[in-house]
This record gives structure tokens, C-alpha cells and sequence, in this order.
């Protein structure tokens, strides 16, 4: 006896798992979201590279040089001060969270506890959102 | 040996300490009392067998055809073209070692080739060299090795220490039965002559004359007569003995062991009076007078050649429906074999007790019926009278047999009847009972004299349980519901625990039995009295 | 014994017996003796279990002196040896085990025999253990004679009935 | 094989993987091959390994009916039987495969009885390798399974539950996973059991320790990468999109450490088909568990099921005609 039927199955949904990424995607291209930097600034507080990787670990450091040890000046590797601040700092170049923050955060399904605490600037939308209501 | 020359204690253990060589490396020691003899060649002969010949365990040349290896590479693919189940657990291995620690001879021997994982490895080594890609690139950093004659010799030595208990099976967690793996392995042995005699004898035997003493069938009418005697000795009732009666309702098949070996014959005059008690419409039969199955320790072939005698008899004795006596691996073929062997039984007629007038659902298809099942359903149905108090004497421990508990799942019925018929009955610690119980050792075609040694320390492990009970509750009666341990349970307990005795399920049935006409019965069936040794002196 | 050996033994008794058992259980194939040295239910490890055991109860009932009873010993020392009997194929392998007390010991408290002097003691000590592994030979001897009674009740037993009915049937004598 | 050279073997295969993939990149350049090339290829082959060993077991049959029975099997109707130990009903061969799968249940009754002092026995289960298993199994699907972000343009929202549950200590930042965790103490403890216990060292191959490195290996980096060397997830994303939207591109940026654990990852893809990691559909198709013990209700064929000699009443009876007439049997003939 050989329940070939029943191997055939399991094989199928086997390979359908591997195969759904490829399914999903139907070969379209995909591209990578565009970010809204809302500012002319060139220079971040550190280097682009640095920031793309490990933001979340100079945020992380801020927060704890800010709540835990009461410092609030940053200086760069360039040595140049910065206020310690999501809020004031960070969010005054990039204002939009939704077009900066979320777009990446949301494509690679990162959740940042940054929004725990804090709570992101007021944009255009929102505000015209909440007036509807 | 000269004194001086006298080894120190810690020089003593060099020769058996192996190097930490690795096990591809390190060849079988055959040691007397832990091999079996080769098959004589005229057993071989009757059942047209390849390559009969005498040849010795022990000497250098086995006497094998000039084309051996190709032969067995022959006989390996075409079998993992036939059995998935070996060809998967010839893959699927990962070597978790789940299983090392639940072979009784590992248990007792501490031979590390007695893991079922290294046992099957023997044949996955050359496995991997012939049959799979990358095991023949990777050579021996996969695992794989060439067939040769220390690699055969390892084979014989080691399937023939693995009494195909199917414990190990229990924990692996892919199921991988060892079993399965030794009934290969025996059958690529077979195909260049390497068997043994306590195997291939009885199943020469059988195939001529029916059972495996090779009894022909007056000496079995005149076995069963003698019983029938004893029978109105003990009871004063003299039993029927209908043998290979036509029209009867059922054909009764059992082992061997029950007409001829102690102390499987009291369980037979079991059968007898409890049949006769019923007036049971049944037949016993000359021709079909083997419940056991040597065939099962030879190969998938000679399975069905033996076991084609039961449904050849049921049909020409036109009986409706099979009783099958109590058996080990009998049972196994029963239930996992014979059907699909040797049936569809299709002029058979679903089992129904004409006691009680219970169908037996489980066995429509085979319609065959274990002893038990039909016991226990006339115990239940209040059909038996019974009086436990004349078991008292014995204090009542069960084993259960490999086969019937993990390839049949028999495991309740023989409790409830031993419950009815006994009133000190004691299980054995629960990892040695049920699907974790310990073989006997002696299963497999090994329960031969030659192999005691080993048999002793395979069976270690069931005697040591055997003894805590015996220890903790005086137990000293080792019930058990197979013929194969009865005889090896025998010299077991004689040798680890010597003040208990074993004997089978219908035995102490019978001396609970009240018989109609019965006289006063002050023996059980072994002609001892029933309440111990006080009445002695008046017998 | 003097007061000081006795003393030491049983100041070093864990030390000793574990020695002991190391160098008993070295006698089995690496693999195995990992399983049997393991510590683990008498169940799943009989044999390790009953040389753990038995080893305790040996040393014990050497230390007990004058009032030790010969029957007592030979129940424990036949725990090991029975097993002993079976697996080994020689004599020598199966009861050597005895004198690996001798070399544990001597092991274990050397720089005190030594400080002490003791070896005079030591030498009583041990000619216990001689007669220890002279009774372990005598219980190995049985054991292998009553596997060869085995043997034969078991040929006999195989056939009983048959025999049996034709001692009847023939007019044979029934005893054989 | 001495033991130890297994693992030294194995070892030194799988530091070679590694250096192979540092110097490919990074002296070599070959950022295309390692990024793109290599991992289409593994998928390939573990694609088509697996499929074709798999249908290959399908091809042949199961001859007979073999279930183990590790329970009452069904007889009697007031005779309890167990469901999922001995089946009889495709349910309960469902179920009883599920435990198995799922929990591992046969590597669960690995119980160990322990002699406690006194006269008393008791019984403790020592199921460390069923637990090592246990969380080796499944911390290796979370890990998969999070590793979905990089496999969909929109994630799929059990992926972001996962990895919050997955993260819940919220320890360190990026956030340790404690999938990660159990992943590397499983297989460090799977590693260990191997070389200390002797029994399990003497059954050891290369082919065991070879799997459990390169595992190990593919975790390491997989951790090395998201705590210490971080790479830019958005340019691991454009990669990866590439290949399943079979556009590849091999952006720019990306740290040695990533070709690293994706070349382990692609070895142990295309490593499978052909080694025990098979278990993994072989478990599925095991005879002595997918079958219902219903041995003697049900018919069961065997496909290549053929005559064979054997010895008829008919010759029986002329060998012991006489016999069987002078000792009052009856016969056919006669």
C-alpha cells in the first residue's frame, strides 16, 4: 500500500510554503519605501551608514543618559553638540513619523518602543483627521 | 600460569576495555554461550534454502558462495524497493541515542553494538556505501563502509542477539523499529546461508510435519491423550479431545510448546477443560498443530509459508472461526501478518462466542480470536464458575509478552482474567510492564542452550523486576501468555530468582475452574495441592 | 584491624568505594560503562544498581570484624558475582573484582598507610578480602553449574511430555 | 573512526564554509555569487532534493500493516483501549501522528526511574533530550518564521505578534529574542550530550556534528549580526525581495557577516535532501505510527504479495496416512 495520494498532499503543501514568498511577490519587482526626510539638513547626528544600522542604539543610549543620569548633551564623533532629545531633536528634522519612521519600521516590521512613552508630532493629516471627527 | 607471571588486577581489564577505536573498527569477538549454531544442512535442504552446507560460527571461513556480496547488495536493494519501512529507517536516523539505554542485552552487557541504534548502523554502514550518493562520495566521514567478511560476521553476530522485541521502537521518535531492521538483516543472512539451527530446525519441522518438534500426528493424539488422563486424574472428568473434525464451529491453533514442554503443558490442559466445560464445538488439528512461526525469525517468505497451513485447515475443516492459544510472536503473525499473507478468509464467518453470543468486532477480518479475549468476554458474562481461593498459593506476578503487548496491543485481557482467577496478583514496576515490558531475552529463535550466557544477561533486566516483586510482595508465581516464555522465563527465574516458578494464563484458569461433575479437587494441575505444603502428608 | 585503619576506612569509605566501583565498571566497553556507572533506577539499570549496592554492603561487612556473619556476605557478594558470571568469560574476569578493593585502597590512603605505618594492619585488612574472593569463587563456581543444570532441565523440560509418555508407553524407567 | 576526529571533521568543514564565504567576499568580490547565485541554487536543490526523496519513499509500498501499540489496542467493547497509542479509527492515527510531530511523544516516554534513598521507589522523568528537542524544533520555526519580514513586501501581521511575544523582555536593543537563546542552548546542549555521554559519542558521525555546527553557525552569525556587526535592514530586505521577486540586486553596504550567514544557510539547504535532517518528512511516513492498529478488522494488501511454496494437507496426509488411521485420525483419502 502506498497512500500516494495523501504524500502527494503533504509534499504540495510543502512546497507551496516554500515556494509562497516567490507566489506572493509574482515576480513584480519590489521596491524599497522612499523616506520623507522633511528637512534640508545634509548631516545627521551621525553618519548616514551609522544611522541606518544602529539609530535604535544611540536612541536607547540617549534615553538612558537622559532619564537615568540626567545628562542632555550629545556630542557627535565630529564633535559637535546635540540636545538629547527624540522629541526636539530627532522630530525636528524628520516631522513626519508616518513618512519617515513608519515606512521602514513598517516594511521590515520592526515595533520601536519609542511611542510608548512618547507621543509623535501632530502632522497635516492627523490634524485634519481629528477635526473631521 | 606460573605465579609470577599472574596478571595485576588493573592489567586484568586491558583485554576487555576496548581502545576508543570506533565501532567500524572493532571487530565481534564471538565468545562461546553468546552465538547460536549454524543451521544443519539437511534442515536447509527441506525447505529448498540457499547454500546448505556444515560450517562452524567460529572458524575463519564460513563456506560462502564466491559471489556473497553480491548476492546480499542483491537481495538489499530489491528489499528497499519492497519495504518502505526499511528503506525510511535505513534514512532517517539522526542518532539521538533515545533508544541506547532500552535494549535488554545492552542493559546487560553494556555492549555498545547492542544500542538498536548501532545495530541498525551495521546495515546503514553499507547502506550508505552502495545506495546513497553521498555516502559514497564522503566514503567514510558519512558513515559508510565496505561490505566485507568482518562486517557479515558482524551481522550474523549481532541479528542474532536482537530477539525482536520491538522496545526500542516505543521511544524513538520517528518510530523507527528495530525489529523490522533484524527481520532484514536475518533475511540478507539467509540468502548466502547464514542461519541457526534452533531457527531453521523448527521450521523445517513444521513446514513437514505442522509443529516444531517435527511430531507426527499419532504422537500429538497420543500427547493430548496423555493429557486428557492426567486431566481425569485431577478432576475426575474425562475431557473431549475432538481432533481434526469437520463441520466443527472452531479450529483451535496454539504453539508447540503447550503439547510437549513444561510448564506450557498445564496452560494446554487448560484449554482442554475449559472447552469441554463449555462444550465448545472446536477441533484441534495434526496438520495445522503450530501456532508459533519460526518463519518470523527467517524471512517475510517463510512467514507465509508456515502460516499458510492455518487458513488451508480452517477451510478444509470448514470450521467458522480461529481460536489462537496463548503466543508470543504467534500472535504477532496473527494479528500483523496473516491476513494480508495468506487471506482475504472469505469463507470464514465473523467471530461470534457461542457462549455469550459477544461478536468480536476486532477480528472480523482475520477471524481469529485470542484466547484471552474469548476468557475474559465469558468471565465478564458471568459464564465461568470460578473460585480464585484455590490459586492462593500462588502469589501472581505478569509479564507481558513482547508481541502481544507492543504489536497487538493485548495488555488488558490477560489482567482481567488472572484478576478473576487469582486473589494476590502484583504488577511489576510500571517501566517493565505493558509497551515498556523487558523481553525474556530468549525471543527470536535465541532461546537455545548454546546462547544461554547471553540469554542470562538479556534476560537480566525482566528477572530483576521480577525479583522486586518477589522481594516487595513474596510473589512467586511469573505469569506469562507465550510459549517462547515459558520455556526461557523457566531457566531465567531458576537462574535470578529461583523460589519463583512460571506458568501461563490457563493454567491457573483451570485451577479455578469449578467443573460440572467435578470430584473434590485437592491438586492443581501440576498434581500439587492446592492449599501449599501442609496437606502433604495426606496426599 | 587497629583502631587507626579502621578509622581511615571508614573516614575514606566514599573515596574507596567510589574507586572501587570506577575501577569494576573499567572492566566494561567504555559505552556500557557510562550506562551501568550512571545513576539510575535498579529498573532501567539493574546492573549497575546491584554493583553499586553490592560493593556498599561488601565493605560494610568487611568493617564489621569478628561479628560478621559468613551467610550475610555471600547474599551480597552473589548480587555481583551472578552477574559477573554470565557477562565475563573467564573465571578471573568475573571474581577479580574483589581485589580491586585491595588496589582502591592502597590507592586512596597511601600517604596515610604510609605516615601511619600501617601496613602491617593493612595486611590483615586484606587477607579478609583474600577470603572474600575466595567465597566469590566459590559462589562463581555454582553459578556457572547451576547454569549447566539449566541446560539440562531445559533439554528436559523441552520434551518432558514426550519422554515422559514413552517411559510409559515402553516400559522405560521414568528417572533419567 | 575515532570519535574525536568526528567532531574535529565536522568542525573544520564548517569553519571552512565560513572562511570560504569571508574570503569570497571580501578578498574576491564575489558579492553576487554569494548573494544571489549560491542561495538560488540551494533553494533549487533543496527544492527538488526534498520532493524527489520524498517521493521517493512514496514509490514504495508498506507491505503490511506494522503499527507499534504503545496502549490497550481496541478489542472488547468495556476493555478502555487507547485512543492515540493504539489507534483504531483515522483520528486517532491523526491525533496520535500530531503528538508525535508536534510533541514529540514517543522521545516523551523516555522515563527514567530514579532509586531514591530508602526502600521506596519513585519515578522521575529525566526528558532533557525531549525538552532540548522541544525547544531546538521550535525556536527554530519562531526564528523561520520571523524571518518572514524579509520574505513578503507586506509582512504578515502574525509575524509582528511573534516577534513581540518572541521579545517580550524587551533585553538589550535591538531586542534579544529568546528564540535566539533557547536556539543556541539547545544546540549547545544537543553538542554536548553528543561528546560527554561515551554511548552517545561512540554512535556519533561527522554527519551528526556537521548539522548541529552548521546550525550553530548559521545562529551565531544570525545573533552576531542583529546585536554586534548590524547591517542595514532595509538593504537585506532589497536583496532578499530581489531573489523572490526573481529580480536580484546585491545592494551595496552589506557586511561580510550577512554573506556569511546566508552561504551557511544556503549549505544547509542544499545540505538536506542528502542527510538525516530528512527526518523531518521521514516521520511522517513512518509505518509502526501512521498506521491504525485495526490489523485484524480491516484488510490490508500487500501490492507485491506472491504464491509460495508450502506444504499442502494433500502431501501431509500421504506421509502419515497409515498413521494417522491407525491412531483413530480421521483422513480424506480412504
Amino acid at each position: 500500500m502506498y497512500d500516494k495520494g495523501k504524500i502527494i498532499i503533504g509534499v504540495i503543501i510543502f512546497l507551496a510554503l516554500l515556494l509562497s514568498p516567490f507566489l506572493y511577490q509574482l515576480g513584480k519587482p519590489v521596491t524599497a519605501p522612499t523616506l520623507v526626510l522633511g528637512t534640508k539638513e545634509k548631516q545627521c547626528v551621525e553618519s548616514l551608514a551609522f544611522m541606518k544600522s544602529s539609530h535604535m542604539v544611540l536612541l536607547d543610549t540617549w534615553r538612558d543618559e537622559v532619564v537615568r543620569e540626567g545628562k542632555s548633551l550629545y556630542v557627535n564623533s565630529a564633535g559637535k553638540p546635540y540636545n538629547m532629545s527624540l522629541q526636539n531633536t530627532c522630530m525636528k528634522c524628520h516631522t513626519t513619523k508616518t513618512q519617515f519612521c513608519d515606512r521602514c519600521h513598517d516594511y521590515l516590521d520592526v515595533a520601536p518602543n519609542c511611542w510608548d512613552c512618547h507621543i509623535a508630532p501632530k502632522e497635516k493629516e492627523q490634524q485634519v483627521a481629528r477635526s473631521v471627527k | 600460569m606460573e605465579l609470577d607471571k599472574l596478571p595485576k588486577p588493573e592489567e586484568m581489564q586491558i583485554d576487555l576495555t576496548p581502545p576508543e577505536s570506533g565501532w567500524m573498527d572493532t571487530p565481534v569477538n564471538m565468545r562461546d554461550g553468546t552465538y547460536s549454531y549454524p543451521a544443519a544442512a539437511k534442515n536447509l535442504k527441506i525447505l529448498d534454502m540457499p547454500n546448505p552446507r556444515e560450517w562452524s560460527v567460529t572458524a575463519d571461513d564460513w563456506k560462502l558462495p564466491q559471489n556473497w556480496q553480491e548476492i546480499i547488495l542483491e537481495g538489499f536493494k530489491e528489499r528497499l524497493e519492497k519495504y518502505r519501512s526499511f528503506k525510511l529507517f535505513m534514512d532517517i536516523c539522526v542518532r539521538c541515542g533515545a533508544c541506547a539505554d532500552k535494549c535488554h542485552f545492552f542493559i546487560g552487557s553494556g555492549d555498545p553494538k547492542n544500542m538498536p541504534v548501532l545495530r541498525a548502523e551495521l546495515l546503514r554502514s553499507v547502506y550508505r556505501k552502495n545506495f546513497s550518493t553521498l555516502g559514497r562520495m564522503l566514503g567514510r566521514f558519512s558513515g559508510s563502509r565496505e561490505l566485507t567478511l568482518p562486517v557479515l560476521k558482524e551481522w550474523f553476530y549481532y541479528f542474532f542477539q536482537c530477539t525482536e522485541c520491538r522496545r526500542c521502537s516505543v521511544y524513538c521518535p520517528y518510530g523507527i523499529d528495530t525489529a523490522e531492521v533484524t527481520m532484514i538483516g536475518r533475511e540478507l543472512l539467509n540468502l548466502v546461508g547464514l542461519n541457526i539451527n534452533w531457527v531453521i530446525e523448527p521450521v523445517a519441522n513444521c513446514f513437514r510435519t505442522g509443529n516444531h518438534l517435527g511430531i507426527p500426528p499419532h504422537g500429538l493424539i497420543d500427547m493430548w491423550e496423555f493429557m486428557v488422563d492426567d486431566i481425569e486424574d485431577i478432576t475426575g472428568i474425562k475431557v473431549d479431545l475432538p481432533v481434526n473434525k469437520k463441520g466443527a464451529e472452531i479450529l483451535f491453533v496454539t504453539p508447540s510448546g503447550d503439547y510437549f514442554a513444561d510448564p506450557g503443558t498445564y496452560t494446554c490442559m487448560g484449554y482442554l477443560m475449559l472447552f469441554h466445560e463449555l462444550g465448545l464445538d472446536y477441533t484441534w488439528s495434526t496438520y495445522a498443530s503450530e501456532g508459533g512461526n519460526f518463519g518470523l525469525f527467517t524471512s517475510h517468505e517463510m512467514i507465509k509459508r508456515l502460516n499458510a497451513k492455518i487458513y488451508a485447515e480452517a477451510k478444509r475443516l470448514g470450521v467458522k472461526w480461529i481460536i489462537g492459544g496463548e503466543c508470543g510472536h504467534m500472535w504477532r503473525v496473527m494479528h500483523q501478518y496473516m491476513e494480508t499473507m495468506n487471506g482475504p478468509a472469505d469463507f470464514l464467518e465473523e467471530p461470534v462466542s457461542p457462549i455469550t453470543g459477544t461478536k468480536f468486532e476486532n477480528s472480523k477480518q482475520t477471524k481469529m480470536v485470542h484466547i484471552t479475549e474469548f476468557t475474559s468476554d465469558l468471565i465478564r458474562n458471568g459464564k465461568l464458575k470460578l473460585d480464585p481461593s484455590r490459586n492462593d498459593r500462588f502469589r501472581v506476578t505478569y509479564h507481558d509478552s513482547c508481541n502481544p503487548a507492543r504489536a497487538a496491543g493485548l495488555m488488558e485481557e490477560p489482567r482481567y482474567v488472572l484478576r478473576n482467577v487469582v486473589n494476590n496478583f502484583f504488577e511489576m514496576p510500571e517501566n517493565s510492564i505493558r509497551e515498556h515490558t523487558y523481553c525474556c531475552g530468549g525471543g527470536a529463535g535465541l532461546g537455545n542452550d548454546e546462547n544461554l550466557d547471553m540469554r542470562m544477561r538479556g534476560g537480566f533486566p525482566r528477572a530483576n523486576a521480577v525479583r522486586h516483586v518477589r522481594d516487595k510482595h513474596d510473589v512467586n508465581r511469573l505469569i506469562c501468555m507465550c510459549a517462547i516464555d515459558r520455556a526461557t522465563l523457566t531457566a531465567l527465574m531458576h537462574y535470578w530468582a529461583p523460589d519463583v516458578e512460571v506458568g501461563g494464563i490457563h493454567e491457573l484458569l483451570a485451577n479455578a475452574l469449578i467443573m460440572e461433575g467435578e470430584h473434590e479437587r485437592k491438586l492443581d494441575l501440576r498434581g500439587e495441592p492446592f492449599s501449599g505444603e501442609e496437606e502433604d502428608e495426606d496426599v | 584491624m587497629s583502631q587507626t585503619l579502621e578509622h581511615l576506612l571508614l573516614k575514606k569509605r566514599s573515596a574507596i568505594l567510589k574507586r572501587w566501583l570506577d575501577l569494576i565498571f573499567d572492566t566494561y566497553p567504555a559505552d556500557g560503562r557510562s550506562f551501568f556507572a550512571s545513576r539510575r533506577n535498579r529498573i532501567a539499570n539493574p546492573v549497575g544498581g546491584a554493583i553499586v549496592d553490592g560493593v556498599d554492603k561488601l565493605f560494610d561487612w568487611l568493617m564489621q570484624g569478628e561479628k560478621s556473619d559468613v551467610r550475610d556476605i555471600c547474599v551480597f557478594l552473589d548480587n555481583i558475582v551472578r552477574i559477573r558470571a554470565v557477562q565475563e568469560f573467564s573465571a578471573s574476569h568475573s571474581i577479580g573484582f574483589v581485589f580491586f578493593l585491595k588496589h582502591a585502597i592502597r590507592e586512596t590512603l597511601d600517604s596515610e598507610l604510609r605516615k601511619e605505618q600501617l601496613h602491617e594492619d593493612l595486611l590483615t585488612f586484606e587477607s579478609k578480602i583474600d577470603s572474600l574472593a575466595l567465597l566469590a569463587f566459590d559462589n562463581y563456581s555454582q553459578c556457572r553449574e547451576q547454569l549447566h543444570q539449566i541446560r539440562a532441565a531445559e533439554i528436559r523440560n523441552r520434551t518432558s511430555r514426550l519422554l515422559e509418555r514413552a517411559c510409559q508407553k515402553y516400559g522405560m524407567p521414568s528417572e533419567w | 573512526m575515532n570519535a574525536w576526529f568526528s567532531v574535529f571533521t565536522a568542525l573544520v568543514a564548517v569553519i571552512a564554509l565560513v572562511l570560504l564565504a569571508m574570503l569570497g567576499v571580501e578578498t574576491i568580490g564575489l558579492k553576487s555569487i554569494f548573494g544571489v547565485i549560491i542561495p538560488y541554487v540551494a533553494f533549487v536543490i533543496f527544492f527538488v532534493g526534498v520532493a524527489y526523496r520524498i517521493i521517493g519513499w512514496a514509490k514504495v509500498p508498506v507491505p503490511f500493516r506494522i503499527p507499534t501499540t504503545g496502549g490497550q489496542g481496541k478489542s472488547l467493547p468495556w476493555i478502555k483501549a487507547s485512543y492515540t497509542d493504539a489507534p483504531w479509527t483515522t483520528l486517532g492515527v491523526i491525533l496520535r501522528m500530531a503528538l508525535e510531530v508536534l510533541l514529540f511523544r514517543s522521545l516523551f516516554r523516555n522515563t527514567k526511574a530514579e532509586v531514591r534513598e530508602g526502600p521506596r521507589i519513585t519515578y522521575a522523568s529525566a526528558q532533557w533530550l525531549w525538552l532540548a528537542g522541544i525547544l531546538f524544533h521550535y525556536s527554530f520555526l519562531t526564528i523561520i518564521l520571523r524571518h518572514a519580514r524579509f520574505f513578503f513586501e507586506n509582512v504578515p501581521s502574525f509575524v509582528e505578534m511573534l516577534s513581540s511575544v518572541d521579545g517580550f523582555f524587551q533585553i538589550l536593543v535591538p531586542t534579544l529574542f529568546l528564540s535566539d537563546l533557547a536556539f543556541l542552548a539547545a544546540v549547545t546542549y544537543l553538542f554536548l550530550r553528543r561528546v560527554v555521554l561515551p554511548q552517545m559519542r561512540y554512535i556519533s558521525l561527522p554527519a551528526d556534528y556537521f548539522p548541529l555546527f552548521l546550525i550553530g553557525g548559521i545562529g551565531i552569525s544570525g545573533v552576531l549580526m542583529r546585536q554586534v556587526w548590524k547591517v542595514d535592514l532595509l538593504k537585506v530586505k532589497e536583496l532578499t525581495m530581489g531573489w523572490f521577486t526573481f529580480h536580484p540586486v546585491v545592494p551595496e553596504g552589506l557586511g561580510t557577516i550577512f554573506y556569511v550567514h546566508v552561504f551557511l544557510v544556503s549549505c544547509l539547504l542544499a545540505y538536506i535532501p542528502f542527510s538525516k535532517i530528512m527526518h523531518m518528512g521521514g516521520v511522517f511516513l513512518s509505518p509502526t505510527r501512521n498506521l491504525a492498529n485495526v490489523n485484524r478488522s480491516e484488510r490490508y494488501v500487500n501490492p507485491w504479495n506472491y504464491p509460495v511454496k508450502v506444504h499442502t494437507y494433500d502431501e501431509y496426509e500421504d506421509e502419515f496416512r497409515e498413521k494417522m488411521k491407525e491412531a483413530g485420525i480421521p483422513v480424506d483419502k480412504e
